[in-house]
């Protein structure tokens, strides 16, 4: 059920939204998520900025993420693209889409695969400085974002 | 033989993005990457326990306790840093 | 800064979303809400909805939500549209757009603003049934929503 | 003089969406909603204390002890549903 896509194209939010409201009547709500390149990371300018992926593993992590997602919320439809290759500031890199009846599930299930997709999908980033290029390190507080969903 | 493959800095560092190796049959993930730690240079420095790794076998994360056969796609990499 | 709207006609979210990255180039998360008009609703077939305001007090409490919720979290940029007139289900009503420099200010500042909405701003609903029409009840799932932010 | 606003299912029950009323100098929300009421018929219906509407004062969410003053517009309407 959920669309699942690797591609060095842009995306249309309109379009992949409009995708899932044609499939479904009962959608009352649609939490989305978009993750731009910024211009700055730790202070530093940023020029560009290039993906890099596990082909195979990256679909494989994103499929058992929403499938999670969507045995803890409402989800009628879900759309995950991230974008790999090189972007530049202002670019789009990763939407996630999520369709549920009401609004509450869209949103928790929408910030769960995001917030697992920046743990456990096998992607990296190597930003273009103006000292040259490097790789960019993993962020503690996406670990923290990842353990709150925890069951307690 | 197992399939190994570098993501990343890693597979910069390493300079090779794929390669094979042979295991005993009853080797587990930590054992593979003691064998690779062993050959010394960039494979002991990238591989050091102080430094943050990951290893998937065949695509989903794994354990160093994991065990791994004849077959198997050993991935290695830095965390992930998409999204 | 925000973007308010009250209209008769429909939206675009890649371009409202367009518009919001052409102005920022710290942006690096953008959470959107779309609610969409169900087919369903407390289990009778609706066949359309009719949104009634109340000109001049909806823009002042969305902007009052709105400037509530970048009070709380980082919002570079946010756009609420709301549609007013009649609407067949699977049309869009509303739209919350907000891009922050992280997706968790994002996402908190979209949810909280769509809660408020829910509660504060000065809209009505009426179904088109098999039955005629009648005002949609205000839900208590909307009010505890609502509360939830409260400060504890 | 205040001017009053009805919406959404109270507007369709009063059958007017806008009327002006006299009120005294140091007037609340409250007693004039207890004038409207004292009218009787529809009014004392859907203004019932047992109902549920809500009021706002010059277009700001108001409580029953809120003042009111001359020129103030004042709006009464069923708890919204929008979104």
């Amino acid at each position: 059920m959920p669309t699942i896509r690797i591609q060095a194209d842009d995306f249309d939010l309109t379009h992949e939204q409009s995708l899932i409201r044609e499939r479904h009547r009962h959608v009352g709500a649609i939490a989305s998520f978009v993750g731009v390149v910024r211009d700055i990371n730790d202070g530093q300018g940023v020029s560009a900025m290039t993906l890099e992926h596990y082909p195979g593993m990256t679909e494989k992590a994103l499929t058992n993420i929403v499938v999670d997602a969507a045995s803890r919320w409402n989800v009628i439809d879900a759309t995950v693209i991230h974008r790999i290759g090189t972007m530049q500031p202002t670019d789009q890199i990763v939407l996630v889409m999520v369709a549920s009846a009401h609004r509450g599930d869209a949103f928790a299930a929408c910030e769960f695969i995001m917030d697992f997709l920046k743990t456990d999908a096998p992607f990296w980033k190597k930003e273009q400085t103006a000292d040259g290029s490097r790789w960019v390190d993993a962020r503690a507080s996406d670990e923290s974002a990842q353990q709150r969903w925890k069951p307690t | 033989m197992i399939k190994i493959l570098y993501f990343a800095s890693l597979r910069e560092s390493i300079g090779v993005a794929e390669e094979s190796i042979a295991m005993p049959a009853t080797a587990t993930v930590g054992a593979l990457v003691e064998a690779l730690r062993d050959r010394g240079g960039v494979y002991a420095e990238v591989l050091a326990v102080t430094k943050r790794w990951r290893v998937a076998v065949n695509q989903d994360m794994a354990q160093l306790t994991d065990p791994i056969k004849a077959g198997d796609e050993v991935a290695i990499f830095p965390p992930v840093t998409g999204g």
